[in-house]
């Protein structure tokens, strides 16, 4: 197995706030392999961005890291000075953000921004700066690149400027992109054509992605692999089609049921988990979704789930815990629903 | 553009006519030229023959009207205390101000901007806080009561600095300037300070908040996601976006400068358009209050014009729009 | 939880009890505001009395006796034996008078004049936004120099005196209302076209309450910090006006106009008359004006 | 002697010593050049001398123009352009003056009869603001190149006392710039004169920029013996404490408005001298006391009580407001003019201590007990600390029960108010140019009619008394003269017209090696200054 382009250990985030120490992230760990897109999914508030922020080294203070490993093939980058961090951003990992109207700085032209960029990490002359900037607004798929070098943001529509931020963030060809909702703020009809550019674009380049969102369908139609978070924990990893398919966490689960499928049955009714994600504040003990699963035991309310091997994915859920003294009734449920328990008692096979 | 100018300018129009209709409104409150312009023999009727022969007791609006016609025409008439012609004396005063405001405004931008920034950039450091709250200090004692301390410190008890006037200065055509002699140069530093102060204050506050917004906004963000450098981040991109409402708002602020100065003028006895309206108010000079008064409107109308001008030379969102409506 | 537990839990509160320069800020204000308030009480003398005051202690230097009548005064006595410490009681009185009404007069026309101008919009709102552009280009001190001037026209002089800080209070509220107008209005222009508000026009809201009842609290935050800001400016701008000799009666002098007494004793000797009531004018700007910095910040949740 | 050179703005001792070494090597000891740098509160208003009558001009002027007689420091007449004058032996209404010879104007003209002749005519001009003092004038008659008869309309025995600020220009002159009369502001066209000149005086201009500095160099032709003071920068500082703080840190060497506060620090300094002397100006309060009421009080008018009047005497502390107010510095008196001046009377002038209690039996006596409210109209940019005594006297009549509502305000809007007779009770100071108590009858007690009564804000009208003010203009006997203004001040006093509060101090704070002399018209010329 090649060693993987971005890997994060144990990776925790806390915030120092007036009411105590917060944990925004706890204890996530995941790979992601070269050329490999990853997707990101959860709530608002489950800590997909702080992730992202956290490995390309942005968190806003006072939030920080404060435990774990984040390695960036192989070297660890999660310590890093300020100096040397810097000179990995862009270089190395790209990231693009949610809003393409907010991000590209109003007063600079788009080719000043894009040269910048480049000097910034490539010792070539101005010229071979800009030459280089133009191929990169052909490349996104920018008509008259040429004339639009010397434009400003704001004459360009949403969608245009998403793929001038597209070629910002890949200018310098990083190995990983961190993709923060990247079409959120964009119309409907311009998505997919996003999507596409970059996919395309990494694809070309071999960079890995990591692509924040909360659209499944986008995930579905764009990730190798998935990754649930739940209230800053990993609840599931594994294969696109595993997860979204044979979901293996009760909560994944339920996050899958609640979307809707066009090509299903317009009749069929929505799943919805019960309450919602705890606040950082008041995560439970135990496992933090266990308030709200329908599969809770006992053992889920005192010990916190570390991450098995569920099929040919993996979920921190002790349901899939050989160790576990699962009751037989809710090993059934959950064997009905398809969740491959760990161990399914005897009495309980129909 | 052009269309954009006209309007401008017409709307500027406007506003001197109502500035000047309030003024002449004003004048028969301030009090009684007369009682100054004649000695204390004069008699009830030689009084009221000056009176008349002023058009004193005329309508306001007649004296309006009359004032107009004659302005219309260049005569802003004769000062009643100074008996010279108002436009020369306030020529021959206006450079004084204006040098006063220039090196004020400059002093108040240079070192506001720069506090701004510093203070922006390190929030939570002990020099910031101390800036922060010493610079309140400036704004918490009004400008007479600096004056005078300053002249008290610098001029009488350290004797480093002049206490009063503009020290000697060098007649270039039309201008007088202060800039060419050391005297001159000397003399400037305390009218400047005290003058300055308030604005620096104010510039300085003013461009803390705004840089804080702004290395919050997303494309700051974004700019570091890139791997910018700080100085970068900072001084390119942050500072210059800082600057647009900053600048238009300092450009507005030197028209204050050039207001406030009457009371830094009076302390100093600083031979500007200031002092010379102060005197004017306490004698009833109508002539001269009237012109100072539209005068002022005038350099508010032009600086509104130019900021207006210079933001939509800076922000280019602007220039867009503005093209853009005349489709 | 009660409601004063709420108020000391929630955020603003938390930053003040965080804050150390908030909170000396805030004693210092209090400390003077309260001492003003209570002058009738704290103060030894009554120095707006005129019958009561003795010319002949007129100078008397702090904690000394007076060289006639033997008296002691704490902080001195000025030039009419008005002494120091009770006229300064009896003047922050007036100043944190005259700047707290005419601060709450310009907020209330500001206010006012901001939601009419966002939420009717058209001419109304060019109209007023134009009489804000030139009234902002022009220089506050200015503008309350010609309203004092025809105030006092239109005043009989029998009753100047009594409406002296009356006029104060509009000319320099008047002077003052266009930033809270221009903040208002925008945060109208902005909520207007929030869906809420689209929907509660549909549902048939009506427009008073719905001004009152939604837009206003959100504009709450930054109108309280103009506001203070106001209040500290507004002071001195009471002070620079009795400079100018506009401001209220010799007889019942506020800090400023004391401030103005004191500088004509700056070289004779009588530092007392000068410093005392300058020093009681920066404590209270400065503290006014720590505070107003400190609630910026606070209310602004995304500096926290 | 160290000679002085202007440097800029901050004296350099090290330098200018150097200077003066060069420059006396280079000139010798005869020629030094003393320059003295004059500071005051305001500026002379225009260089035309007969379109301004006031004060600070008339003080520029007459460095540059000349006078026929002029004031001199004890109060008296001394010749100047005009070495003799008397009233015609053969006609009461002629006044005859003896021209000096010899005198030359600026530009080389010489100094003739018909100067003066030219003078007289410009003076008495329509737009003259002199012409008041001249009223009397029918015309005038160069008798030769140095006699000049004016004839008044009747006799005038005073007239010549009308003329220490009458400054004499050159005929030819004022024909060649056309400026035969004076500032016309109907015209809307500056005069010549406002920044030419040319006098017969022992300075000429040397340049001039209003309200910031002026600067004359000494007339090497003048008549008269040299003055030690060979340039004069004079430079307007209207903030009293800047005015200090310059002649503190050395940058003026004269200072003639010294505010009354300060001298005692002054005279305390090392380097500063301070000279105070009598000002020619009285300072008081008046009332009205005809009317039957008042426009601040609804009912009767008190002040028409003369137990109310004296009530108000007797609550006047003269002594406090000397003390405490005027730092010690004017002179306290109950008669409204000045001590040097014609129908003085020292008995009348003296004044008891307040007597709050009997004031406050004679107001019950009248009808007050419990004293009554009244507008109180005070000057604050007028006298010397005007306002501070009002309000004093403001806490006085509270003692007794009187609630005096101050009105302080601009002399702008003080002035026209008591001509117009719009104020019930004011302050007012008086300046007696004349030095004779006519000047102040005719102005302040006279009932109001034609030119007289101008500034009668007590209504005071007393046939009687009218009359006799009438025939002091026309009395040549000048002991049965004298014997009228007596009876008249004792009436005056009888009635309580004024409530006088001091003689106003001056002083003049300068350089300790400068000397120079109070003039009582607050005239001072440079030419007096001497140093040590």
């Amino acid at each position: 197995m090649t060693e993987p382009v971005l890997s994060v250990r144990n990776l925790i985030v806390e915030f120092p706030t007036r009411r105590g120490v917060l944990r925004a992230i706890d204890d996530l760990s995941f790979d992601i392999a070269p050329g490999e897109v990853l997707g990101v999914v959860g709530e608002s508030g489950a800590g997909k961005s702080l992730t992202g922020a956290a490995i390309i080294g942005l968190l806003e203070p006072p939030g920080r890291v404060a435990g774990g490993e984040i390695r960036l093939a192989g070297e660890r980058i999660d310590n890093l000075s300020p100096e040397r961090m810097r000179t990995i951003r862009g270089k190395r990992i790209g990231m693009i953000f949610q809003d393409p109207l907010t991000s590209l700085n109003p007063l600079y032209r788009i080719g000043d921004q894009l040269t910048e960029t480049i000097l910034t990490h490539e010792p070539i002359s101005a010229r071979a700066a800009r030459d280089k900037a133009l191929r990169l607004l052909e490349e996104v798929g920018i008509p008259a690149a040429e004339t639009r070098l010397s434009a400003y943001p704001h004459q360009f529509s949403g969608g245009m400027r998403q793929r001038v931020v597209i070629a910002l963030a890949l200018a310098v060809d990083p190995q990983l992109v961190i993709a923060d909702e990247p079409t959120t703020a964009l119309d409907v009809s311009v998505q997919a054509q996003i999507i596409a550019l970059l996919k395309r674009i990494c694809a070309d380049r071999g960079a890995s992605v990591m692509l924040i969102t909360h659209d499944m369908g986008v995930i579905a139609e764009t990730a190798d692999r998935v990754c649930v978070l739940y209230a800053g924990r990993l609840a599931e990893i594994g294969p696109v089609r595993d997860v979204v398919k044979r979901p293996q966490h009760p909560y994944a689960s339920g996050l899958m049921a609640a979307i809707p499928s066009l090509a299903g049955d317009p009749d069929e009714k929505l799943a919805q988990i019960p309450g919602s994600m705890p606040r950082l504040g008041a995560i439970p003990r135990g496992c933090a979704f266990n308030p709200r699963c329908g599969y809770a035991f006992d053992r889920c309310r005192t010990e916190r789930p570390d991450a098995y091997p569920a099929g040919a994915s993996q979920a921190a859920c002790f349901l899939h815990d050989a160790a576990s003294a699962l009751p037989p009734e809710v090993a059934g449920r959950a064997a009905e629903a398809g969740i491959q328990v760990a161990r399914v008692p005897a009495e309980a096979r129909p | 553009m052009i269309a954009y100018i006209l309007r401008r300018l017409f709307q500027s129009i406007v506003v001197m006519l109502v500035v000047g209709l309030v003024s002449f409104s004003l004048f028969r409150y301030v009090g009684d030229p007369v009682a100054t312009m004649m000695g204390q023999e004069a008699s009830v009727a030689d009084r009221a023959e000056l009176r008349e022969r002023l058009g004193l007791d005329d309508p306001f609006f007649v004296q309006f009207a009359n004032y107009l016609g004659r302005a219309a025409s260049g005569n802003f008439g004769i000062s009643y205390r100074l008996q010279q012609p108002v436009m020369e004396l306030i020529l021959s005063r206006l450079p004084a101000t204006l040098e006063l405001a220039f090196v004020s405004g400059i002093l108040a931008f240079v070192v506001g901007v720069s506090f701004g920034v510093y203070t922006a950039l390190n929030r939570s450091g002990m020099l910031s806080s101390s800036i922060m709250t010493l610079s309140l200090i400036g704004v918490s004692l009004p400008t007479f009561l600096i004056g005078i301390l300053l002249i008290w410190l610098f001029a009488v008890e350290l004797r480093w600095l002049p206490s009063f006037g503009r020290g000697e200065t060098v007649r270039l055509g039309y201008w007088t300037t202060g800039f060419l002699t050391p005297s001159g140069r000397a003399s400037l530093i305390l009218p400047a300070i005290t003058l300055g102060l308030y604005q620096m204050t104010l510039i300085m506050r003013l461009v803390r908040a705004e840089m804080l917004e702004v290395l919050r906004s997303d494309y700051i963000k974004f700019a570091r996601a890139r791997g910018l450098s700080n100085r970068a981040i900072h001084f390119g991109h942050a500072l210059k976006n800082t600057m647009v409402p900053v600048v238009t708002i300092a450009g507005l602020q030197l028209g204050s400068i050039i207001a406030f100065a009457i009371i830094t003028e009076t302390v100093f006895q600083w031979p500007g358009v200031g002092a010379l309206f102060i005197n004017s108010v306490q004698f009833v000079d109508i002539p001269v209050m009237a012109a100072y008064l539209m005068l002022i409107a005038l350099i508010f109308v032009v600086i509104n014009l130019v900021v207006d001008l210079l933001y939509y030379a800076i922000d280019p969102r602007l220039r867009i729009e503005q093209s853009g409506a005349r489709h | 939880m009660n409601r004063f537990a709420r108020i000391w839990d929630s955020d603003v509160a938390w930053s003040f009890r965080h804050s150390p320069v908030a909170m000396a800020a805030a004693f210092m204000a209090l400390l003077i505001v309260l001492a003003a308030a209570l002058a009738p009480l704290i103060a030894p003398y009554d120095p707006f009395n005129p019958a009561t005051l003795n010319l002949m202690d007129g100078f008397t230097p702090p904690m000394e006796p007076n060289m006639i009548s033997g008296n002691v005064y704490w902080l001195g006595t000025d030039n009419q034996g008005r002494d120091i410490f009770s006229t300064i009681l009896y003047g922050a009185r007036i100043s944190i008078f005259v700047g707290f009404s005419a601060v709450v007069f310009a907020m209330v026309l500001g206010i006012g004049l901001g939601l009419t101008a966002g939420w009717r919009g058209g001419w109304v709102d060019s109209a007023l936004m134009r009489i804000a552009d030139i009234q902002l280009s022009f220089p506050s001190i200015l503008i309350a120099l010609l309203i004092f001037g025809i105030a006092r026209g239109l005043i009989p002089p029998s009753m100047r005196e009594d409406l002296a800080i009356w006029v104060l209070i509009v000319s320099i509220g008047l002077a003052d209302w266009v930033q809270f107008a221009r903040v208002v209005r925008g945060a109208t222009l902005v909520e207007k076209n929030k869906e809420y508000i689209q929907a509660a026009r549909v549902i048939g809201v009506r427009p008073v309450r719905m001004v009152l009842g939604h837009i206003l609290p959100n504009v709450m935050g930054p109108v309280l910090v103009i506001a203070t800001i106001s209040l500290a400016l507004a002071i001195i701008a009471e002070a620079t006006l009795s400079f100018l000799g506009v401001g209220v009666p010799p007889t019942q002098p506020s800090l400023g106009t004391l401030i103005r007494i004191g500088q004509g004793f700056l070289f004779s000797g009588e530092w007392w008359i000068l410093l005392f009531p300058s020093i009681t004018l920066l404590a209270l700007a400065l503290s006014v004006n720590l505070l107003g910095d400190w609630l910026r910040d606070a209310l602004n949740p995304k500096l926290r | 002697m160290i000679a002085r050179f202007r440097t800029n703005g901050l004296s350099m001792p090290g330098r200018s010593l150097l200077l003066a070494a060069a420059a006396s090597l280079l000139l010798g000891s005869a020629a030094h050049a003393e320059t003295l740098r004059w500071a005051r509160v305001g500026d002379a208003l225009t260089l035309d001398p007969h379109s301004a009558n006031e004060g600070p001009t008339s003080t520029l002027l007459h460095h540059i123009y000349e006078t026929l007689v002029e004031r001199g420091l004890d109060g008296s007449l001394q010749p100047r352009l005009a070495t003799e004058w008397s009233i015609h032996a053969d006609d009461p209404t002629v006044w005859v003056f003896k021209l000096r010879e010899g005198v030359k104007f600026h530009d080389g003209a010489d100094f003739t009869a018909e100067d003066v002749v030219a003078s007289v005519t410009r003076v008495t001009s329509e737009t003259s603001d002199f012409k008041g003092l001249h009223a009397a004038v029918a015309g005038a008659e160069a008798i030769d190149d140095y006699t000049v008869h004016i004839k008044t309309n009747g006799p005038s025995p005073l007239y010549v006392q009308n003329l220490t600020n009458f400054f004499i220009m050159d005929k030819g002159w004022i024909e060649a710039n056309g400026v035969e009369n004076p500032q016309d502001f109907k015209a809307g066209e500056e005069k010549y004169t406002v920044r030419n000149t040319n006098g017969t005086g022992p300075y000429v201009l040397e340049s001039r920029d209003p309200e910031v500095r002026t600067v004359l160099k000494l007339n090497e032709n003048h008549w008269a013996e040299k003055p030690a003071v060979t340039e004069i920068i004079y430079t307007p500082i209207k903030e009293a404490a800047t005015r200090v703080a310059a002649l503190l840190s050395g940058e003026v060497d004269f200072v003639q408005d010294v505010p009354v506060q300060d001298i005692a620090r002054l005279q305390e300094t090392q380097s500063v001298a301070v000279t105070t002397g009598p000002e020619n100006r009285t300072i008081f309060f008046s009332y009205d006391m005809t009317s039957d009421s008042l426009i601040s009080l609804a009912g009767d008018n008190p002040f028409k009580k003369p137990e109310v009047r004296e009530a108000m005497a007797l609550a006047l502390d003269r002594d406090a407001i000397k003390t405490v107010v005027m730092r010690g510095q004017s002179v306290p008196g109950a008669q409204n003019v000045p001590p040097f001046a014609n129908g003085y009377d020292a008995e009348l002038d003296a004044y008891g201590a307040p007597d709050y209690d009997k004031a406050k039996a004679l107001l019950a006596e009248a009808g007050y007990p419990d004293g009554f409210s009244v507008d109180f109209h005070c000057p604050n940019d007028r006298y010397l600390n005007d306002e501070a005594i009002c309000q004093a006297f403001v806490g006085m009549l509270g003692r007794i029960g009187v609630k005096a509502n101050l009105v302080s305000q601009s002399r702008t809007v003080h002035f026209p108010a008591i001509q117009n007779l719009q104020v019930d009770f004011y302050l007012l100071g008086w300046g007696v140019p004349p030095f004779d108590s006519q000047y102040v009858f005719d102005f302040l007690v006279h009932s109001r009619e034609d030119a007289r009564g101008g500034w009668n804000g007590s209504r005071y009208s007393n046939p009687e008394v009218d009359a006799k003010i009438k025939s002091l203009a026309t009395e040549t006997d000048l002991e049965k003269r004298d014997a009228t203004i007596a009876e008249i001040w004792k009436q005056v006093q009888d009635d309580r017209v004024f409530l006088m509060v001091h003689n106003q101090v001056l002083a003049y704070a300068t350089k300790a090696n400068i000397e120079i002399a109070v003039h009582p018209e607050n005239q001072p010329s440079m030419t007096n200054v001497t140093f040590k």
